[in-house]
């Protein structure tokens, strides 16, 4: 169990007895701190000092918020490995995908430091950066009193440790700034398919969008419960950043450029709503049915039901289907990069679950010396062993996770295709969850009947006045 | 009178029949979609949103939901969060039935000043949205430490169960004729006694049912426990939702065989209360 | 205490026994209870439920506060601006869908499980043999938490998988498109419910006494009658409590809307609870959030205001037909 | 056994007064009955002498005591309620058990219980129901149980609230004899609460005639049969209700009926020339001429139609119409005339009650006080009508 149960103790009486002082007491603590994380807590790793020792924090305990993942899934069996090592032992609190942000956010906004350390993607950081809920990770890693000589932070690819830094000025690109996660696993939004049907059919992947969008909707056939290509739909920032923002980004549209110190908000170009129109109408055409409330769990369920042909998503979130019953169609699939732009472009959106500490933790020591594990080069081939994937360092991928994708057709040349220009495509701002949000629900809305020009011209004036206050 | 009618009970039965009809009807619907849950809870991971009714049943998904495997995949132990969520939802429906039976019944006896007011914010504890609540209250719990505590479970659980408590008793209450209290009162017994001899035992089956479904609807609720818990005193619901998973796989098998153990509690709660559900109040023979 | 002497026993036989020749027990000066504690006995009786009451709504006052903050998550440290907040959501146009589509599901909802409950506890009241079996597992539906009622659900509507669609041959039908999601939210809604205004209606109906229909039995009036005249004007109070718990909670209804559809598509389903979450808790933009569940808290409390005004009325109406 | 009095009792609900001004004074082991229409504040009453509704205003002493602020279950009192008030979850012998186990109305041994419920449900003819519960008795049954809580135990009053309204006829009558032989034979002060006019003759040492709240005359049975203070009184017994004529003096005689009828007005009433006066003749003491009275002045004689003869068992009740009026007689069966017969009907003038006023019958239940005259018949000196003992059902 990696839970000790606190249950129900004598001091639970006593904190309930507090209560009574309720109104006295927590009325002027509130207004001191009664809007949440006002605090502002200080780098802690200057305190740090002496030789690093893993043992130091010996017979301490750590927390994590996580959220079921493969990730995590492969780390479960090593979390022990990590208390062998360190005498530090890990609550693990997962909590659902569905639920996870309403629990992490609530918890950062209320200044609690109940976890030491959370599971973030890279945008998190634009909204938990700003108020100071994330510590630096910048001077820890530089510390080599707190940083294992062994550690090799530059073996993570570029990509991945310039997208978990900014400096938090809207138009700034990523990579200014501290490191506010390290990269833990990562994936590349790429095209999965069911390899199987296409060579039975004798069909090639299409390698452009425009016979990409055709051969989505020659495979579709309603009566027999199979569609072209599934890809994400629901209302959800997370609708936009797979898929959609890759082919988005391969077809030279932006999301923001940045003039005079000001986001222009791109989504109306003519270019862009002729792209968008065309994901939509391919949406509907050749998309799952109910395409408005399509996650990623659904496309990558069609596909391994043999329901969904093809699958523009996240690598690493098809990749499971294809282990030995894991689906029907398991062993039945296959990757390659997707269409390319006009230009050849393979700009693709990256995704990376990373580890982040929180800046209210009383155990930073101990927090970092888990993210230092977990991210570190033992403890990640160890995980790659079972369904991690993909690893953020180049030494794990090209050692222990290559020999893994022997049954993964194209999984690899697909990665090797994309990696170089694989990164965040979006602009960071703080407002991305609710500007993202809002172009699903664009989406939605043209997929629900609405003209697209309009509409993207409305969603798009609303998003610029929101990014730039 | 061996063939006593009861309000609504016909004797003729031409009708009869398409009331029966209607309420198989009924039934066909509530029932199917826990019919079908139990179908996914027997159905294997690669089988389980890939068949309707033709596959190979396995217990397996119960199992697992309640072994080691099933604990690190919630990182919660299942049968340890059944027993926090009868501590939780038990403790919380008892203060509310402690606190609210004196309420309710002050309410539905006596016309006093500021009554209606009082009756009405124990409403509005129901109305005011959860959400609206949820970051102070979080940042109150943490900061008197009663962020996941049973305790501090029990005390937000009371904006499920209190409302619905009072405000179903004191419609019994109210319906309760009150020469009853006052023949005991005549009778040499204290207004306490008089109380717990007369009216408690005539409410009971209003009790039963008000603490059933608080107790259900405090079982059930999601949001304060996501939030002002975590493993310690984490109840089933949110054990229940992990199962879904994420990564791409979602055991929907597992959820379904969990919700259905999670719902026994509830319902060996509801089946034991029953038959006070359906004696109702007899005051039929009390008043005139 | 007790000032009576020893009774002896009644002696001869007859009504003459209780008072006896032994029935001349005096008493000192019986003890007595001031008017004011007289009149605070019910204020006393209800001061845990008022400390609870202070105690809960509490945080409620803080999040009202946040309502005339500019708090958000890139501004944690907020100042007052007043009703800023609340001009700018009163002029968003999401804001008046989501009124629209709380304010419909509400109704809807409330609605067809008032009547579908009542009806079910009608039939199930008439105690027949089918009903008997059933009235065991009515209550069935609301043992599932709702977050998992409405993932069932969600499979069952699946057009690619979907059981409903399979069994009734409905090929793709998609019931959480955007002219179909808020009905199916609302059949969902109704299918958890609906049980719910079932049982306390049943518990109520059982609870009625028994003369009145009887004697309009001996009279032989009409099943319709009966119901119009006499059931329905006592059984009213039980059905508004359930009517009011069921509407004040679909205003703010949220858990299975949000699994369903999580508000759309577009803002098909975006109730104003949606609608609140979004910008509290994934926005972090808190003062928006709380403005916009302020407004709701305001609109729920005038609708419950004006029904409990009518469950008074109905519960006067109830006890004279009684009488 | 114990006394009661009431010292201007009043008790609002709101702005509706249910008792006003009430003062009584009831004597050791006396049976007082409050006899008045409902909604007169009879329960009312009741329940302020037992301290189960809290009085706004006067004071209710018992024994000579004080009860202001005293708890129901500290004034020894014990009472049957209208609703039968039985513990639905108890038999019928865990009901009368119930104050003998609450210990204030003294302390018995579980035989001691027995024997006195025994007692009890034998008289009160309810012994073989002692294990039924409530809801398993007839309406009879449970009245008579809620009377037996009320006997079982000692107490300074009982206090009654229609303790028989519920049963049928017959059985009532038989109940009433029974309770009047029980109150002879108890010596406990007894309140009795009743609608029906023949229980309040029947078993009252003194009669209370409530009207709206307040106490419109206090007398024995006697007194307010033969001398009731206004119509209310004289309407509320008897039945069917006393006729009510409007006359008026002229030249020393009271004239009504349109003149149909006249005789020479009482000097002791002192009766003015040209006031208008209301008389006052119950059914039951008017008879047809069968010229079996002598002549003389006695007599008061009236020509009349027999409008409409209704059979009610023994009697007959004829509605004759005289001068401009009608008038109900009440008359044994064997001498009914027929319907459509001219009659004579006449009355001792003893039996006949003048009151002051021009109002018509006062039955409609408004209030309208009558200044009260005295009964023309004592003015004569006669006392011969028998109070009803048996009417019609």
């Amino acid at each position: 169990m990696t839970s000790p149960s606190r249950g129900f103790s004598r001091r639970d009486m006593l904190k309930a007895a507090g209560l009574v002082g309720l109104g006295s007491t927590v009325l002027p603590s509130l207004s001191a701190c009664g809007v949440g994380g006002g605090e502002r807590h200080p780098n802690g790793a200057s305190e740090i000092t002496g030789s690093f020792d893993w043992k130091k924090l010996s017979g301490q305990t750590v927390r994590i918020l996580q959220t079921p993942h493969p990730y995590q899934q492969s780390f479960q069996p090593l979390l022990k490995e990590f208390t062998e090592l360190t005498g530090i032992q890990v609550v693990a609190d997962l909590v659902p995908e569905g639920s996870y942000f309403t629990k992490l956010n609530t918890e950062l906004a209320g200044g609690s430091g109940s976890h030491d350390v959370f599971m973030v993607g890279a945008y998190f950081i634009w909204q938990y950066g700003p108020p100071g809920w994330m510590e630096d990770l910048k001077p820890w890693i530089a510390n080599s009193a707190a940083t294992s000589d062994e550690y090799d932070f530059e073996d993570i690819y570029e990509g991945l440790r310039t997208s978990t830094s900014w400096d938090f000025t809207p138009g700034s690109p990523l990579g200014t700034g501290g490191q506010w996660a390290i990269p833990w696993g990562f994936e590349n939004n790429v095209v999965a398919y069911n390899k199987a049907y296409f060579d039975a059919k004798g069909i090639k992947p299409a390698e452009d969008w425009g016979n990409f969008q055709q051969l989505a909707r020659d495979l579709t056939d309603r009566n027999e419960g199979r569609y072209g290509v599934a890809f994400r739909g629901s209302k959800s920032w997370a609708t936009i950043h797979p898929g959609f923002i890759t082919q988005y980004s391969r077809m030279g549209c932006k999301d923001y450029e940045v003039k005079d110190g000001r986001l222009v908000a791109g989504m109306a170009s003519e270019q862009a709503i002729e792209f968008q129109k065309a994901w939509v109408d391919l949406a509907r055409e050749a998309g799952p049915a109910s395409w408005t409330t399509y996650e990623y769990p659904d496309c990558t369920r069609d596909l391994g039901n043999g329901n969904a042909m093809m699958c523009y998503d996240a690598d690493s979130a098809t990749y499971p289907k294809n282990k030995p019953g894991a689906s029907k169609e398991a062993g039945n699939l296959a990757w390659y990069a997707g269409p390319a732009g006009p230009d050849g472009s393979y700009a693709t959106n990256l995704w990376t679950w990373s580890l982040a500490m929180n800046a209210a933790s009383k155990n930073k020591l101990a927090a970092w010396l888990f993210i230092q594990w977990a991210t570190g080069k033992e403890a990640m081939s160890k995980a790659v062993g079972t369904a991690f994937a993909d690893p953020t360092r180049k030494s794990v991928f090209d050692s222990t996770f290559k020999q893994t994708l022997g049954a993964f057709p194209g999984y690899l040349d697909a990665f090797e295709k994309v990696v170089g220009s694989s990164k965040i495509q979006f602009t960071p701002q703080t407002q991305f969850f609710q500007t993202t949000q809002d172009w699903s629900v664009a989406l939605q809305d043209i997929y629900g009947g609405d003209d697209a020009a309009s509409r993207l011209r409305d969603y798009a004036a609303s998003a610029e006045a929101k990014v730039n206050v | 009178m061996a063939t006593e009618l009861k309000p609504g009970q016909k004797r003729l039965t031409p009708g009869a029949i398409f009331a029966d009809i209607a309420i198989v009807a009924w039934f066909v619907f509530a029932l199917f979609p826990i019919l079908w849950m139990l179908l996914l809870a027997l159905k294997n991971d690669a089988q389980q949103t890939s068949t309707y009714f033709a596959f190979s049943p396995t217990l397996e998904n119960f199992g697992t939901v309640l072994s080691q495997r099933g604990t690190d995949l919630t990182s919660v132990d299942f049968k340890s969060a059944i027993l926090m969520s009868i501590l939780n939802c038990g403790g919380a429906v008892l203060v509310s039935l402690l606190i609210g039976i004196p309420a309710a019944y002050a309410a539905g006896r006596y016309r006093f000043k500021g009554s209606e007011d009082l009756m009405f914010n124990m409403l509005s504890f129901r109305f005011a949205p959860e959400l609206m609540v949820i970051v102070p209250l979080f940042v109150i719990y943490t900061q008197i430490g009663l962020f996941d505590t049973v305790f501090g479970m029990i005390w937000v659980l009371q904006l499920v169960t209190m409302p619905l408590i009072v405000w179903i008793l004191r419609s019994y209450f109210e319906d309760m004729p009150e020469d009853l209290e006052q023949a005991a009162l005549l009778d040499g017994y204290t207004r306490r006694k008089a109380f717990t001899m007369v009216a408690l035992p005539l409410v009971r089956p209003g009790i039963a049912a008000a603490a059933l479904l608080s107790f259900i609807f405090a079982w059930n609720n999601y949001v304060f426990p996501l939030i002002l818990s975590d493993t310690a005193a984490s109840t089933v619901t949110v054990a229940i939702t992990k199962f879904l998973g994420g990564g791409g796989q979602a055991y929907y098998n597992l959820t379904a065989a969990a919700a259905l153990i999670g719902a026994l509690p509830p319902l060996v709660l509801a089946l034991t209360i029953q038959r006070y559900l359906v004696q109702g109040l007899s005051f039929g023979a009390v008043k005139g | 205490m007790s000032t009576a002497t020893a009774q002896s026993s009644p002696g001869g036989p007859g009504p003459a026994g209780p008072d006896g020749p032994d029935g001349s027990r005096r008493r000192g000066a019986p003890p007595k209870v001031s008017d004011r504690a007289r009149k605070l006995r019910p204020y006393l009786l209800s001061v845990p439920a008022l400390v609870v009451v202070i105690g809960i709504l509490y945080p409620f006052v803080l999040g009202a506060y946040y309502s005339i903050l500019n708090y958000t998550a890139s501004n944690p440290e907020p100042h007052v601006v007043w009703f800023a907040n609340f001009a700018s959501v009163l002029k968003d146009p999401q804001f008046w869908a989501s009124v629209r589509v709380t304010a419909i599901f509400a109704v809807a909802a409330t609605v067809i499980e008032t009547v579908l409950g009542v009806v079910i506890a009608l039939l199930l009241n008439r105690s027949s043999f089918v009903g008997k079996i059933f009235e065991r597992v009515l209550i069935l539906p609301l043992m599932i938490a709702p977050v998992i009622a409405a993932t069932i659900w969600k499979l069952m509507f699946n057009p690619q998988f979907g059981v409903l669609n399979h069994v009734f041959g409905l090929g793709t039908f998609d019931w959480l498109s955007k002219d179909t999601a808020l009905a199916s939210s609302i059949l969902v809604d109704v299918w958890i419910y609906t049980p719910f205004v079932a049982i306390l209606v049943l518990a109520g109906i059982r609870s009625l006494p028994r003369e009145p229909f009887e004697a309009s039995d001996v009279d032989g009036a009409g099943w319709w009658y009966m119901f119009r005249r006499l059931m329905l004007p006592m059984m009213w109070p039980y059905i508004l409590v359930a009517v009011i718990f069921r509407f004040m909670d679909c205003l703010k209804a949220f858990d299975h809307i949000f699994v369903l559809t999580a508000g759309g598509p577009g803002l098909a389903t975006r109730t104003l609870q949606i609608g609140a979450y979004e910008d509290s808790i994934i926005f972090q933009n808190f003062s928006r959030g709380s403005t916009y569940m302020f407004l709701l808290w305001i609109l729920v409390f005038i609708t419950a205001k004006y029904l409990v005004g009518v469950l008074g009325k109905a519960q006067r109406r109830a006890a004279g037909a009684e009488e | 056994m114990g006394t009661l009095s009431l010292r201007g009792v009043r008790k609002t609900y709101g702005s509706t007064v249910a008792v006003d001004d009430m003062t009584i004074d009831v004597g050791d082991g006396e049976f007082f009955v409050i006899l008045g229409p409902s909604g007169a504040g009879k329960t009312t009453t009741l329940k302020s002498i037992a301290g189960l509704v809290d009085i706004d205003g006067g004071q209710v002493s018992i024994n000579g005591v004080d009860m202001t602020g005293v708890e129901p279950y500290h004034r020894n009192v014990a009472m049957a309620f209208e609703s039968y008030a039985l513990y639905p979850q108890k038999t019928v012998a865990q009901n009368l058990a119930s104050p003998l186990r609450s210990g204030r109305s003294g302390s018995f041994s579980q035989d001691e219980q027995q024997k006195r419920i025994d007692a009890v449900t034998s008289t009160l003819g309810i012994h073989h129901l002692q294990q039924r519960l409530p809801r398993e008795l007839s309406n009879g049954q449970r009245q008579r149980t809620a009377l037996g809580r009320v006997l079982v135990r000692p107490a300074d009053i009982y206090l009654l609230d229609e303790p028989l309204s519920h049963l049928d006829a017959k059985l009532r009558a038989q109940m009433r004899a029974e309770l009047k032989q029980i109150a002879q034979s108890s010596s406990t002060t007894t309140i009795y609460v009743t609608h029906d006019y023949q229980e309040a003759l029947a078993l009252g040492d003194r009669i209370a005639i409530l009207r709206e709240g307040r106490f419109v005359q206090i007398g024995t049975p006697e007194e307010v049969w033969r001398t009731p203070v206004d119509t209310f009184v004289a309407t509320s017994l008897g039945q069917p209700e006393m006729n009510l004529l409007p006359g008026a003096v002229r030249g020393g005689r009271i004239e009504f009926l349109g003149g149909a009828g006249s005789f020479p007005a009482p000097a002791d009433l002192g009766l003015r020339d040209g006031q208008t006066v209301q008389l006052g003749i119950r059914p039951s003491e008017l008879e047809i001429d069968r010229g079996h009275r002598p002549g003389g002045d006695r007599w008061l004689r009236l020509p009349g139609r027999v409008l409409l003869a209704e059979r009610l068992g023994r009697q007959v009740e004829l509605d004759v119409h005289v001068g401009d009026g009608q008038l109900i007689v009440v008359e044994d069966s064997d001498h009914a005339a027929p319907e459509g017969s001219e009659v004579t009907v006449q009355i001792d003038l003893a039996d006949v009650h003048v009151f002051d006023g021009a109002s018509t019958a006062a039955d409609d239940g408004e209030a309208r006080v009558h200044r009260a005259a005295p009964r023309l018949g004592s003015a004569l000196g006669r006392h011969s009508a028998p109070m009803p003992e048996e009417a019609h059902q």
